[in-house]
């Protein structure tokens, strides 16, 4: 879109805020290096102001919509787009760091042709030339040629299919994730081969046997969406989670069932069947006979489920209309996932959930990804010679295949292979010639992530200067041309065009094409309501259990990492850095254990330990889980890359190596539950980066619960440990409240009694607390100061968070690092406790027990950043105001002012201040953070923190300064959620909640003081802004 | 006031600790100059080799400084939440060691215990340089070490000023002023003296020094007077002062709400530590220069087991400290404090608790025994003992405190010694080593003018 | 190594505010001139003898943090025509037909950590000379003001202390520096 | 090895021409006595040099009590008084906010008042000791002996012609070791 931007390097550096540690003394700097201008004045760029672009997601097949926020040309930062069907303005974590693949710096900076096997940069010109000699010889010869793409869907899926069968070849779409089971389960029971909608918002109900909703599977962001909006509603929205080891998504469960692996199956028909049985199910009554065998005794004897838990559960999931099963998930790919997911769709059609939370109207797009036997097939033709040149663009297989399968080794008997692929990785390694593409972000193109949307992708700037790639459909059509084959437009553009014809006519009714076009753009895409598409049973296959090979050991449960998804988010330092939301670990594979089965080993936390299967052996550190059933261990997919760029490469293990050969029964999908493996300790010290080490919280009422039962009135409210909820004498201050208060008043350094304020004395904006009533001043004697810049502030900036409705995607954390140039660090000093995130997610795990199926599961998800203190104890402390509390009652850090005494940390009970140890903002230091041109994401409008100061949260005041500035400028009176910080802004679930206390119709001033409300940390009295909403506390079944 | 309030009797009465027991009757006002201003002189091999290892160390120290500059902080071992550690454990261990000092010169003079006289100047020496060791590491451990000045009020085109309510802006106070007024009080006392070195001197640059240290005293009487009033009100403001410098710093920690910090009898409890490593310093330099310059009949023994007797109730006092704090955090309704002890003694660093306890409280009891107090080799190593330990107590009330504080969260990332902090504490000992190796080879180590005080005045007629 | 350090922090205390107001003492004299540019061009006669508005030029004052530098296709707007026969037009000329920009020398530098907001003050109506001086009668534009913290402080202060002060955030330190 | 020139003026300066009579003793007693001889002489006013003070001889010279303590006093006053300004003014001149304390919060601004009051204290304390006791002093007053800081004691008469006669034999008188007359 952008003109020409000709800003030279420094002035990037500049602009990002680099080099601060140069200038941070203060004193002016005499002019130096050049100030370059446009040449010509873009219309729709101004320096200073930033520019937003709506594009698509393409991190993961479920194609979020994107707003992009440019400046002077760069992109900074991608959020969410609100207008956009599939999530509705978040984002999560994986679609926020798709700025560091954009500028990553190991992308493929030119055509590369590898000769004697070294690469060597060549020309555009000459690549094309060297490609279309063996493209046009093996078209012309006849021979085998073959692309394999990722799930792009849209037109590039279309071209490349035509391309295909234009060269006489084949056409792959290859994706590890591909959902195979369930399209081929849904195609045997309902006659349709789709990845159905489930419709968690109106479930009332969910059974999750090891889907994981909130991770990988299915659309995360909207799943997340629906899930939390059950979640909220206290009469229902129970969750139960059936899986052999608890995945994050299985964190959030009310119930864990701890399954045996392979049981899952005999707990869906069992649970049909007592619905069928007892005549409870609101569905199809015909299915008696297919679960006749599975009586509640054998259940328990296949799957280690109590018996009458199984009916429990069995007449809830009933009761609670609608209810909604899902399966899937690949910790549950097993040679039976066809009959498992089908067990599951019985149960939900006997439920009668099908067509009301299992929907297939708005299903998602994988209907042309290749099911794994076409992979299979293509493996052949490739070992067998027939494949004279392969062209692969975005796909990894040769990583993301199981090692079994012989991709690989089939790949190197291609005799000319051509990787389109704008990252190096471990496929293109493999190539002969790389003709880069360009990102998502810098490319023209469309996509179709589920039925009824079509999404578009817009070059949101000029592409990255130090990469010289092209839009991967021209270089196709470019391909094509070149050797003799097919007939395509002048351009890929040209053909995107073409395509969007009929949906001209279809939206853009009375539109002229360009007005139709520009709108789409500037939306992102169209869409429309699809509509419901009615399914009926058409039977199921045959259930059976499936075998798990290898021996006696335990076995083994591979899962997506919530970070890296398949692998392909693993060269971006922010998915590096970021925290595994179940073991709280960086950088690294690890083997999950249960403690017990690891003291048996006489393994401790972090110790190496070797997993063996037949088919081959990792080494990781194991991290000892209370999460996991004693005879199963379990290992993150995603790690251990060896051509994947500098993040990437040697961090852990690739665990797809474990695995023996084994596929589906009925749909021949991969199989990844399905190996025993024998454990041992391995030699070598325990080396595993963690950010959380201590996962119980002491009784220190950090994360609080509630009981549904007290909030439908049902219950008396729980005698209070502290008084962390209550507002001393505030509005519905209850007597036993007050006693308390006295109580709590009299313990040494508490809270001193508050005094009346005089007639027409008003409390300061910086002295107003959700904790205390607006009505009183702070303490006795105590004056709020209504002085200077405190004389008349209008603002008292706060925040809400409900723990209800986070799930501990940290989403949030990605955001905040995005928008507030928080550097990546790397393991060693996070191992040194010196990670610098602004915001972290806290994980504690009350209640967590494998033996116990049919006990209470409680893990709790605390996000925790600054709390903003009205009394902050930072802030006396140091010695030169570097931080102070500002008129609107944030707790300010001057970077510039800081000396690094770290006194404030040392006195922040929230332990949320992150302190600069090295230098990340200079370049020549081994320690600089944002190599070029990382540095081009920098936020301009955050100075980049130098060595040796202290940082932290500011409710990102970069934002609440604009937001004020565009109200001003409008001359009106700031709304409520005008103005949001990045955490809130991308948070899926709308968790936090952010606006001015000062109004107390805004949001969060009513979510302050709700009935749920406490404050972490309370009895210290800092009256943080940060008011936490408990977690809701569900009875189990 | 008046006379009888400055009161210098020559030691007659045998009550009178000052004479009688502690000098010879062999000893003259003419020996006893020489004696001492024999120290002053010409080094010899032994104090060559010493002044060279120690200058050594000192460079050692300062590469590892200018690497921390250079790097960042980070080559330290500092993590969060141990933002804190062995730096400002130094701070206060130094400034502790400079407490002694002024406790002998001042204190003890307005007690007119005359024991001090044959000791104090050095106790005044290890103080002054003990602070001027202090002083670095408040900035050796900035994270930003070339804005210490930031720190310091003065007027700006900014318009910015410190903030004086953070008790470390209290520290820059406190210690300022204890390092000025600590030099001025150790200067004067020298002046006398440096007359009569002037008066002895050989080279014409000596000659010149000690007219300069001596300000061309020519021991008047008017310069008497004046010269014993001003050294009282020293006197009288220092006992203050080091009173307060050390509850200062103690605020640093006990103003702060950490648990494990936050207690209120952390002023007092300071000071008594301070007094007993300082005391344990000073007995531990004495018995080298009273062996090394055989001085063993100014400083006698008497002299040492006094001192050992000071170490020995500061002990008791820092003992029942350590006591308190437990019963209180035992007691108390802090369920924060009381987890927070516990670890302390029975968590990750429960070896430095220890080693803290036993060499502060349990070894200085070897001092109830007169044997054990008479015998310079064992006296010797328990003063090194205690000096450790008390380095140590330092260590524990920082870094265990900071390693567990309220978030569960942050627990389980240990603070790991660096080797550039080893090297910066060896080096402060080295910094501070190499001035008072210089001053007991330059300026009268013992007070010659109080010494002759001293002895029977000459008198014709015998009372 | 501590005496070092004192040494150098008398020295900054010293030359610090001795530098600053040398600085804005002689540039207010228009003593110093400023940099070289690699085109002469002459704020005396745009906004001087011409009368163009500043904004004319550097439009994004008003409309953005910060004021850009005008594209040479502004330039040429004029120049096309406009005395086209002049030495340092055609220079402009030439930067055009060759398609580069021009390299001017920025004269109004701030370190990265003040963010300084034109658009606020502008629309505060505040004059573009109360900090940038009298550039329509600069030939060549030098660095007015001494840029220091205490120059923004002065003018600060003064507007809070005022009864309509607006603003209630004009002396928080989070506002330049965040 | 001599000095350079400058300083060897420096050190031992041209003596200045002393008129009077200097008296060298040992012993406390005979100069006490000789002291209080001379003053009922009417002699005066003596200096006394001495390695170490004597009551005997303060009492002698009857001496009042030194106005160091004044000057002292003083410094203490200004000093609390300026920490005090110096805290109150700089939270005024820009005020901010910090933990919800009040802007003026005097227990803190006591630390700084109370150092501040020792510090000035202490160097006015110096600088009355100097002024007083006219330190330092380059040149003596009277014809100095280095003997004075070890063990001898010197009075000095000033005084000419008969005078110094009449000083010389109460000196003489009081078994003075040695007189010297600088006639």
């Amino acid at each position: 879109m952008s003109e020409d931007v000709v800003f030279n390097r420094r002035d990037f550096l500049k602009l990002a805020g680099i080099g601060a540690a140069a200038t941070l003394s203060g004193c002016a700097q005499p002019p130096t290096d050049r100030l370059i201008p446009y040449l010509i004045a873009p219309d729709n760029i101004l320096p200073g102001v930033a520019t937003w672009y709506a594009s698509t997601c393409r991190e993961c097949p479920a194609g979020c919509g994107l707003l992009v926020k440019t400046r002077e040309g760069r992109v900074i930062k991608v959020e969410g787009n609100p207008a956009h069907p599939v999530n509705q303005g978040a984002l999560c974590g994986r679609g926020q760091a798709t700025l560091q693949g954009l500028y990553n710096p190991d992308r493929i900076a030119s055509p590369m042709a590898r000769e004697d096997g070294a690469w060597k940069k060549i020309t555009w010109e000459d690549a094309l030339k060297r490609a279309a000699e063996k493209l046009g010889q093996a078209v012309r010869d006849h021979r085998g040629v073959a692309i394999i793409t990722e799930n792009a869907t849209g037109s590039f899926e279309k071209l490349a299919g035509e391309w295909a069968g234009a060269a006489g070849g084949t056409h792959l779409v290859y994706e590890p994730f591909s959902y195979e089971s369930l399209r081929e389960a849904n195609r045997r029971c309902f006659g349709l081969s789709a990845v159905p909608h489930f419709d968690f918002e109106r479930a009332k109900m969910v059974v999750s046997f090891g889907a994981d909703f909130l991770e990988t599977f299915g659309s995360p962001v909207a799943q997340a969406r629906g899930f939390a909006a059950m979640r909220a509603r206290p009469e229902s929205g129970f969750f139960v989670a059936v899986e052999p080891r608890l995945s994050l998504t299985g964190a959030n469960a009310d119930q864990w069932v701890a399954v045996r692996p392979g049981g899952e199956i005999a707990l869906a028909l069992g649970m049909a069947r007592v619905i069928l049985t007892e005549g409870l199910g609101a569905g199809d009554k015909s299915l008696g006979e297919a679960v006749a065998a599975y009586t509640p005794e054998a259940v328990e004897q296949q799957s280690d489920v109590p018996a009458e838990l199984v009916q429990r559960l069995a007449r809830r999931f009933a009761a609670s209309r609608p209810s909604l099963a899902v399966a899937g998930g690949i910790a549950s790919q097993s040679e039976q996932s066809v009959a498992l997911i089908a067990a599951v769709n019985l149960l939900n059609q006997v439920a009668g959930n099908v067509g009301e939370t299992v929907r297939f109207d708005r299903t998602l797009n994988f209907d042309a990804v290749a099911p794994f036997g076409e992979v299979q097939r293509l493996i052949q033709s490739m070992d067998a010679g027939q494949i004279d040149v392969l062209v692969v663009h975005g796909a990894n297989p040769v990583y993301a295949a199981p090692a079994w399968s012989g991709f690989a080794a089939a790949m190197d008997k291609v005799q000319y292979r051509i990787s389109l692929s704008g990252m190096m990785d471990e496929t293109s390694d493999r190539c002969d010639l790389l003709l880069p593409s360009l990102h998502a972000l810098e490319s023209l193109g469309d996509a179709e992530p589920a039925r009824g949307v079509w999404s578009l992708l817009q070059p949101t700037m000029k592409p990255v200067p130090m990469f010289d790639a092209h839009p991967a459909g021209d270089t196709l059509i470019a391909l094509a041309k070149a050797s003799g084959f097919g007939a395509f437009p002048a351009a890929w553009s040209e053909y995107l065009v073409a395509r969007w014809q009929p949906l001209h006519k279809r939206f853009g009714a009375g539109k002229s094409w360009g007005a139709f076009w520009d709108e789409s753009l500037a939306r992102g895409g169209v869409w429309e309501e699809p509509d419901a598409t009615q399914v009926k049973w058409s039977g199921s296959p045959a259930f059976a259990a499936p075998a798990l090979k290898g021996g006696s050991g335990p076995a083994l449960v591979l899962y997506a990492s919530p970070n890296h998804y398949d692998g392909r988010g693993a060269n971006k330092p922010w998915l590096q850095e970021l925290p595994d939301p179940t073991t709280k670990a960086v950088w690294n594979s690890w083997v999950e254990i249960h403690p017990e089965t690891a003291a048996g080993l006489g393994l401790a936390m972090g110790d190496p330990v070797k997993v063996e299967t037949s088919a081959g052996s990792v080494t990781a550190p194991a991290y000892l889980y209370a999460g996991i059933r004693k005879d199963c261990v379990a290992i993150p997919l995603g790690q251990g890359h060896t051509a994947y760029g500098r993040y990437a490469n040697g961090r852990g293990v690739n665990a797809l190596d474990l695995l023996p050969a084994s596929q589906d029964a009925a749909s021949g999908a991969v199989a990844y539950l399905t190996a025993r493996v024998r454990i041992s300790k391995a030699a070598g010290p325990a080396d595993l980066a963690m950010t959380q080490r201590e996962k119980q919280q002491a009784d220190r009422q950090i994360a609080q619960i509630i009981p549904v039962a007290v909030l439908l009135g049902t219950a008396p409210a729980p005698a209070r440990r502290d008084t962390s909820e209550s507002v001393p004498g505030g509005p519905g201050s209850s007597a036993h409240e007050v006693e308390e208060v006295e109580a709590f008043n009299s313990r040494p350094g508490k809270y001193t009694e508050p005094r009346e304020m005089k007639p027409g004395e008003k409390t300061p904006a910086h002295a107003v607390t959700a904790y205390e009533p607006i009505h009183r001043a702070r303490a006795a004697r105590q004056i709020p100061i209504s002085e200077g810049a405190y004389k008349n502030a209008q603002h008292r900036w706060a925040m809400a968070i409900d723990l209800n409705s986070c799930n501990g995607c940290q989403a949030c954390v990605v955001a905040c690092s995005a928008e507030n140039n928080v550097p990546t660090v790397g393991p060693d000093l996070i191992q040194r406790g010196r990670e610098m995130m602004w915001i972290r997610i806290e994980r504690y795990e009350e209640k967590l027990d494998a033996a116990a199926s049919s006990s209470r599961n409680d893990v709790r998800f605390v996000p925790m950043m600054c709390q903003q203190c009205g009394d902050a104890p930072c802030e006396p402390v140091c010695p030169v105001y570097a931080t102070y509390h500002n008129p609107e009652g944030l707790n300010a850090q001057v970077y510039n002012r800081c000396v690094g005494t770290r006194y404030c940390s040392n006195n922040c009970p929230y332990k949320v201040r992150s302190f600069n140890f090295f230098d990340y903002s200079a370049p020549e230091k081994p320690t600089f953070a944002f190599p070029e041109p990382l540095n081009w994401q920098l936020n301009p409008d955050v100075t980049v923190r130098s060595k040796g100061v202290m940082e932290k949260c500011t409710f990102c005041v970069q934002r609440i300064l604009e937001g004020k500035g565009n109200a001003r400028d409008e001359n009106r009176p700031l709304k409520d959620g005008e103005i949001q910080p990045a955490c809130a802004q991308g948070c899926p679930t709308q968790a936090i909640v952010f606006g001015d206390l000062m109004d107390p119709e805004s949001r969060v001033s009513k979510h302050s003081h709700g009935e749920r409300r406490y404050w972490a940390l309370n009895d210290l009295n800092t009256k943080p802004g940060i008011t936490y909403l408990k977690k809701m506390e569900r009875e189990t079944a | 006031m008046g006379e009888n309030e400055i009161t210098y009797e020559p030691a007659m009465t045998p009550d009178d600790v000052g004479a009688t027991e502690h000098v010879p009757p062999a000893m003259t006002q003419k020996s006893l100059n020489d004696d001492i201003l024999r120290m002053i002189g010409k080094p010899g091999k032994v104090w060559w080799a010493v002044f060279l290892l120690d200058l050594t160390i000192l460079a050692i120290g300062l590469i590892a400084e200018r690497n921390q500059i250079v790097q960042g902080i980070g080559v330290a071992g500092h993590t969060r939440p141990v933002m804190w550690a062995s730096y400002v454990t130094n701070f206060v261990f130094w400034v502790g060691i400079a407490h002694c000092g002024t406790l002998v010169s001042a204190i003890l003079f307005l007690f007119r215990s005359h024991f001090r006289r044959a000791v104090y100047r050095i106790a005044e020496a290890m103080t002054v340089f003990g602070v001027m060791t202090a002083g670095l590491f408040p900035i050796v451990h900035l994270g930003r070490p070339w804005f210490p000045y930031w720190l310091f009020p003065y007027p700006t085109q900014r318009g910015l000023w410190p903030n004086f309510r953070s008790p470390l802006e209290w520290d820059v106070f406190a210690v300022t002023t204890y390092l000025t007024v600590s030099s001025i009080f150790f200067l004067v006392g020298i002046i006398p003296d440096a007359a009569a070195a002037r008066d002895r001197a050989k080279h014409w640059f000596m000659k010149l020094l000690y007219t300069g240290f001596s300000f061309g005293w020519t021991g008047g009487n008017n310069q008497w007077k004046h010269f014993y009033s001003a050294y009282l009100y020293f006197a009288a403001l220092a006992t203050p002062l080091v009173l307060s410098v050390h509850s200062v710093v103690s605020w640093d920690f006990a103003v702060a709400q950490v648990p494990g910090w936050h207690s209120t009898i952390f002023a007092p409890y300071f000071v008594a530590g301070a007094i007993f490593s300082g005391v344990a310093l000073v007995i531990n330099l004495l018995i080298i220069i009273r062996k090394g310059f055989k001085l063993e009949h100014i400083v006698t023994l008497d002299h040492m087991e006094k001192l050992s007797k000071l170490v020995l109730l500061t002990s008791t006092i820092v003992g029942y400290s350590y006591l308190v704090e437990f019963f209180s955090a035992w007691y108390g309704p802090n369920a924060y404090e009381r987890n927070m002890f516990w670890w302390r003694f029975t968590g990750h660093f429960w070896w430095a608790a220890w080693i803290m306890f036993s060499c502060n409280v349990i070894f200085p009891l070897a001092l109830w025994f007169k044997p054990v107090r008479r015998n310079m080799p064992v006296l010797f190593v328990l003063m090194l003992l205690v000096n450790v330990g008390m380095w140590f107590e330092r260590f524990v009330i920082i870094v265990s405190s900071l390693a567990h504080p309220f978030e569960p969260n942050s627990w389980g990332v240990n603070y790991r010694m660096s080797w550039t902090e080893a090297a910066i504490l060896a080096g402060s000992f080295a910094w501070f080593g190499m001035f008072f190796l210089i001053f007991v080879r330059v300026l009268p180590a013992f007070s010659i003018a109080e010494l002759k005080e001293t002895l029977a005045a000459p008198m014709r007629r015998k009372r | 190594m501590k005496r070092a350090l004192a040494l150098a922090t008398v020295v900054m205390l010293i030359a610090t505010p001795a530098v600053a107001s040398a600085q804005s003492f002689w540039a207010q004299l228009g003593a110093v001139k400023g940099p070289v540019q690699p085109i002469k061009f002459p704020h005396d006669i745009h906004a001087g003898k011409l009368g163009m508005d500043c904004l004319y030029c550097h439009y994004g004052a008003e409309k953005s943090p910060l004021a850009n530098i005008p594209a040479v296709s502004i330039c040429m707007g004029c120049h096309k025509i406009a005395v086209a026969d002049r030495p340092e037009v055609q220079k402009l000329a030439q930067y055009w037909d060759s398609g580069k920009s021009i390299p001017w020398v920025p004269v109004y530098m701030l370190p990265s950590h003040v963010k300084f907001n034109h658009k606020r003050h502008v629309r505060a109506g505040i004059t573009c000379q109360e900090c940038h001086g009298p550039v329509e009668k600069m030939a060549v534009v030098y660095q007015y003001p001494s840029l220091k913290m205490g120059w923004c402080i002065t003018c600060h202060r003064e507007r809070q202390n005022r009864a309509d002060s607006q603003n209630p955030t004009i002396m928080d330190c989070l506002t330049c520096h965040h | 090895m001599k000095p350079p020139a400058a300083l060897a003026r420096l050190l031992n300066p041209p003596p200045p021409k002393y008129h009077g009579v200097l008296g060298v003793f040992y012993y406390v007693d005979d100069a006490a006595d000789a002291v209080r001889a001379l003053r009922s002489a009417g002699l005066g006013p003596l200096s006394i040099f001495s390695p170490i003070p004597h009551h005997d001889l303060e009492h002698a010279m009857e001496q009042g009590t030194s106005l160091v303590r004044w000057v002292t006093f003083s410094g203490g006053l200004l000093g609390i008084t300026l920490g005090f300004t110096l805290c109150i003014y700089s939270v005024l001149s820009w005020p901010l906010v910090v933990g919800g304390k009040e802007l003026i919060s005097l227990p803190p601004f006591v630390v700084i008042g109370y150092e501040s009051m020792i510090l000035l204290g202490a160097l006015f304390n110096l600088l009355g000791m100097l002024a007083l006791g006219r330190l330092p002093q380059v040149q003596s007053k009277a014809p100095y002996d280095p003997r004075f800081s070890e063990d001898k004691i010197g009075i000095w008469v000033p005084g000419h012609g008969e005078t110094l006669k009449q000083a010389e034999q109460l000196l003489r008188g009081h078994q003075a070791e040695e007189v010297h007359v600088h006639a």
